[in-house]
């Protein structure tokens, strides 16, 4: 696989570009269909969170992709059954491309019991080992580590299936992550690694948080090509994974997409985004992955305004019901706390739980030797 | 009205003011971290604080807390008061290697020691999931050469802040966030509020049962002994340990003796938590005097879950506590 | 001559023994850490490895500790079974958050746990300083998940070894680097060895004080026992903890409530170490047997210090031991 | 600063290369004797060392830079006073050229109570901040991290002090490693880094460590240029370890060198390098820096072969000098071991340091209130 290298301008203000060469040619209506319905689940189902968030049912934080969509959904897309991912804070789309419900999102938010960490855990903390899911922890640059081990696996099997993960512009900057990405390059692990450059960590510009000017150049620390995508056009992220993909299919290893694109929003909710420069967001506003896809679906006969109109109304509709059932089911039962600590489950009832129950202790008090003790001792300390 | 002036301060602006005091009188006070300087930090403690001090002195840095102590040592090292914010006390872990192996062991191996602070927040009850609720203590208790600070009142977070970023050790600053705006005090406008490390205080005094406590449990203590108080008329001593490491034992020691009962209450989970050491100690100390086993009401031994329904139950409560007194009181 | 057969083994053979048996019963066992695979292991545990077991299951990785734990946990996620080596066990320190974070939360978080075993060489004595010399297990000993091992005998460190291989969850497996030549013992050369996680050991009964104690100190603490039966008369029950978490809590308890004298030795500094938990459990299960204090003998309150000098001194030695062991005899 | 990759062939076999230019020019005829001396002393102090090793008077671990010495000399070499630098394992020749004196090595790994670490650490692990210098840990990759707090100081203070740091291929795989360097690189701290490129990390190979080919491309995670040098050609060495200090004292922030160098022994005294290919060792032998240097200074007429014999025999006789005496010092006194934990001496002194003594215990044997408690005790326990 080649490196290339295409940076756009911040204000390009075009759509798609309305190539059909190499893995976009196995694209057809179907897919085009699915790609869309996904952007557009992905950002109805975040809208749906906001707004559950703001009623108070969203039990921690909430972390939205808003404008990064099409990277996440097209990288997802481009992954075979049995692959597996390790989606980083802004990746739902993939997770959604994968399979992932928006139920189980909606409960993993609002700690349902049914959720899919048992209300133990939040946000997309989820592994789910059938539909290849690795969840990752907040310690950024982690989940890198862990996929590498899955992916070592398949190595070890002779299966010819890959291993997917994203990782922020901040997070490449954690010992974890750059562990992670060497540790695949030596042992050529069957790793796709999208690198998001989205301009901002937190409430820190990328810029202040690293010299890095092309953000593909961090590739020649572990010796593994890069190519770097607009990541707002999700035919041309589609592309790159696919090919990415099939590179570590065949064996040849490691492949570093960059993704060039921007966080439209602040960090979470908490964060209004005060310190993002008016021009940037404005600039970027207009290089929406999904309004610009709608126009090269149109604009290309894949798909009618009247058409998008339905996929969205139908995403709507399915939202209201999803919603609407999670927020009925309950919260884990409290004595949940407890379960599955340990594999052994005699491990996980032997362990004194007990706070003010303790209920060994009034065993004690009757079963006490204090009389002889009491005895013993005074004799001694005379 | 007393004649010095006060205003009510909250937790979290007590700790703000302290970083403030200090980097206002010293010059060589400094802070590094994430999203602390253009952002004014992840729960806003350092706002304003670029402007104030300047980028040399608020100082954002990449995600790398490994590299954010280290560069805290190095510049300890060079005779600067590095203050290292750690965005939440769990995001510590990644430098453990540097806090254990360098900054702890720095004076000793060398005769060069590294006083600097690492603060953030810690603790759990605010719904933020396992890795934002952690208590982190005793991770490093057997860790010779750190300090540990716990405060839980706005008195103690500002005065123990500012004793800490003097200090010639590594210092370890255990924020309750639980705290951080739920505490307010009157503080004093003007003049020093400085509490030195190593004393506990009594929360709380009594002489039938001491209960020694830390960061967020010393209200739930104090709310339990009240009750206690009121419905028994038990008068159960609170202590507030404030530092974790050295530790105030001759204050145990002393309390233990009078009242003969010991309770050990903290939020971090029972295995190998921070309880052990005191028992041992007071076990060391006050054995003749204790009139019943020594008790800890602590979390259970699982990670900090995310549903409010499990996280409830997973901390301490005040419920636990009074229970746990009355059957030391009874005993 | 007994009817199975045996051979003279060492610790460190024992160790060879458990990984090579484990790894030619299951093809899911594999390792990976730094130059175990063309170098053999910096103690040459793993020599001949790669030779029998290939390079697909004797993995030489980069210098990257946290890397080959999250690697360990992803294979388990899979259904390998990986032993992930730490050249020394002070190199666990990088490896701590994805440890705490990542493996020991996984199963409660996820459901899906991370059956592994990272062990590698811990312990002083061997004269090599404050970074490969220390004793790790209070670092994780507030981490519910975790299970840790931490064997003094060739039999028990084969039979740990490969009870933690099959074992569902983390465990950390701390061999003593003292004890990797010196102790040998007759092991059986045919049939399984193998000792069940959670199960402390007597290691020399008696009925007039009961030392609890692991790793390279059970020894010491068994030479000071022979030497009070000797010289007053007075038998002192040692027990070897062997697995440190799940704590065999019942053993220890049974003995204090026979003995009424407790005596904790670790090789760990005193303050935080491991002796709290077990003081805090018999504290609260065995407070009316005890007929005297519990006391600790530890190693002091520093790094660990390279000097032959120093480290005799910082070493808990038989003489502690015997001096404590009298003083808890007499009181 | 320009990125040059010059890579000689293995089996080059020539001499220094006899130019002149650049800040070579600087160097007079006492500069080439130091750089010489140096050179020498590093190899005849590590033999020394050797020597008693085999005789049991080193305490811990010995490391060598045997083929290596120039790398640490020239870098060494071309810091000022005021400067820092933090070595790694092989970079005995850098402290020797900031001054650190035979005894002191010595002290070191016989443990004396004189040494540096006053018999408490090891090797090269000592501070000395007359000197510039930060000791490393035995974790790989902290002293970057830490260097960097040092160089924070000087840019803080507006001090045109540089510091500088070498690293093992191998040590540049660790977390730490990569979060030093990407905080010098985002800060613009005054750092230089040497990655000592010497095909081995302990028992493995730097290919099985890592799947990079040119290691100046590692530069490319952090945005900083890189400079590839002959390690094992000391004015080669010098000559960009120079440029790299004046760029960063010029406020220009970070430079890696890249030294392309071997490491002709084993790990450490206990590693007799079995798994090193025999060719590998030849070809490299015949690249020796000391040699090659001899060769050039007496080509060039800065020395003759007398000159040279006479600076050995210096040195030997000095190396002599320093072991005889410090093998007569003494350890350092057992309680020693207590000194110096925290830096308020009261808390050292407080510190229940004691196991079998605990003078406290016999006072409470005495204080201790058992009449009373057992008399409480027996009429609660009915
Ligand atoms: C080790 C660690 N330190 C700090 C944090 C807190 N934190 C969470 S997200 C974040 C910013 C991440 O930025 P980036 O990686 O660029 O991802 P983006 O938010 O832009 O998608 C920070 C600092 C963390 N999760 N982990
Ligand atoms: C974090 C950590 N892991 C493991 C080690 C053990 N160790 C010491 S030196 C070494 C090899 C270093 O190789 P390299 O960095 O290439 O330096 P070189 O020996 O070649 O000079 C290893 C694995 C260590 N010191 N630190
Ligand atoms: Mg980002
Ligand atoms: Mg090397």
């Amino acid at each position: 696989m080649q490196v290339t290298r295409e940076r756009r301008s911040l204000a390009r203000g075009s759509g798609i570009s309305p190539y059909q060469d190499g893995h976009l040619k196995t694209l057809d209506r179907r897919d085009m269909r699915s790609l869309y319905r996904l952007l557009w689940l992905t950002r109805a189902l975040e809208e749906r969170l906001e707004i559950i968030f703001k009623q108070g049912q969203v039990v921690g934080g909430l972390y939205r992709s808003l404008g990064q969509e099409a990277t996440a959904v097209g990288c997802g897309y481009a992954l075979s059954a049995g692959d597996w991912i390790a989606p980083s804070i802004r990746d739902l789309g993939a997770l959604l491309a994968r399979g992932i419900e928006p139920h189980d999102i909606l409960r993993q938010y609002t700690a349902r019991g049914t959720s899919l960490c048992a209300g133990k855990d939040n946000t997309n903390h989820f592994t789910v080992p059938e539909l290849g899911i690795l969840g990752p922890i907040s310690p950024l640059g982690t989940q890198l580590c862990v996929l590498n081990g899955v992916a070592l696996s398949f190595r070890t099997r002779r299966e010819p299936r890959v291993c997917f993960t994203f990782q922020g512009d901040g997070a490449s900057r954690t010992g974890t992550s750059h562990e992670g990405l060497a540790m695949a390059a030596a042992l050529n692990l069957p790793i796709v690694v999208v690198l998001q450059h989205n301009r901002w960590s937190f409430g820190t510009p990328s810029t202040a948080e690293a010299a890095v000017e092309n953000w593909a150049d961090v590739a020649g620390a572990y010796g593994v090509p890069a190519v770097t995508v607009d990541g707002n056009d999700v035919l041309q992220v589609y592309d790159a994974a696919a090919q990415a993909i099939a590179r570590a299919r065949a064996g040849d290893g490691m492949t570093i997409i960059v993704s060039e694109t921007y966080r439209m929003l602040g960090h979470a909710q908490h964060d209004a985004q005060r310190y993002v420069p008016d021009e940037e967001l404005i600039a970027w506003r207009d290089h929406d992955p999904i309004r610009s896809f709608e126009t090269y679906l149109v604009e290309f006969g894949f798909e009618s305004e009247t058409s998008l109109a339905e996929v969205r109304a139908e995403v709507a509709a399915a939202l209201d019901v999803a919603t609407d059932e999670v927020l009925a089911e309950p919260y884990p039962a409290p004595g949940e706390a407890r379960s599955r600590v340990y594999g052994n489950a005699e491990l996980d009832a032997a362990i004194p739980w007990t706070r003010g129950e303790v209920p060994g202790y009034e065993g004690l008090v009757t079963a006490r030797p204090s009389a002889t003790r009491g005895t013993t001792r005074q004799s001694q300390g005379a | 009205m007393a004649s010095v002036e006060t205003r009510e301060t909250t937790y979290l602006t007590a700790i703000r003011e302290a970083l403030q005091e200090e980097m206002r009188a010293d010059e060589t006070v400094f802070m590094l971290g994430e999203d602390i300087g253009v952002y004014g930090g992840a729960f806003k403690v350092t706002e304003g604080f670029l402007e104030e001090f300047g980028p040399d002195r608020v100082i954002d840095t990449p995600i790398s807390e490994a590299a954010i102590v280290g560069a805290a040592i190095g510049a300890a090292h060079m005779g600067l008061k590095p203050v290292a914010e750690m965005q939440f006390i769990d995001f510590i872990a990644p430098a453990f290697d540097m806090i254990v192996n360098f900054a702890a062991k720095s004076r000793y191996r060398t005769g060069i020691g590294a006083g600097l602070v690492i603060r953030g927040p810690c603790g759990a009850g605010a719904r933020s999931g396992p890795f934002h609720s952690q208590s982190v203590e005793s991770y490093f208790a057997n860790v010779p050469g750190l300090k540990m600070v716990a405060p839980a009142r706005a008195y103690d977070a500002k005065g123990l802040l500012r004793a800490s970023i003097r200090d010639p050790d590594p210092v370890l600053f255990f924020e309750h966030k639980f705290l951080y705006r739920r505490i307010k005090e009157e503080l004093p406008t003007e003049g020093e509020v400085l509490v030195p490390l190593g004393e506990a205080r009594t929360h709380r005094p009594g002489n039938d049962l001491t209960i020694v406590t830390y960061g967020a449990m010393v209200f739930k203590s104090a709310d339990a002994a009240d009750r206690v108080a009121a419905e028994d008329g038990s008068e159960v001593e609170v202590i507030d340990l404030r530092t974790l490491r050295p530790l105030d034992t001759k204050t145990i020691v002393e309390s233990v003796r009078r009242t003969g009962r010991l309770l050990i209450v903290h939020e971090a989970p029972r295995f190998g938590g921070f309880a052990g050491e005191i028992t041992a100690q007071v076990c060391e100390e006050a054995f003749e005097w204790l009139d019943a086993p020594i008790r800890r009401v602590t979390a259970i031994d699982t990670p900090v879950p995310y549903a409010p329904t499990l996280e409830d139950y997973y901390l301490p409560g005040e419920e636990d506590i009074v229970s746990a007194a009355r059957w030391l009181l009874a005993y």
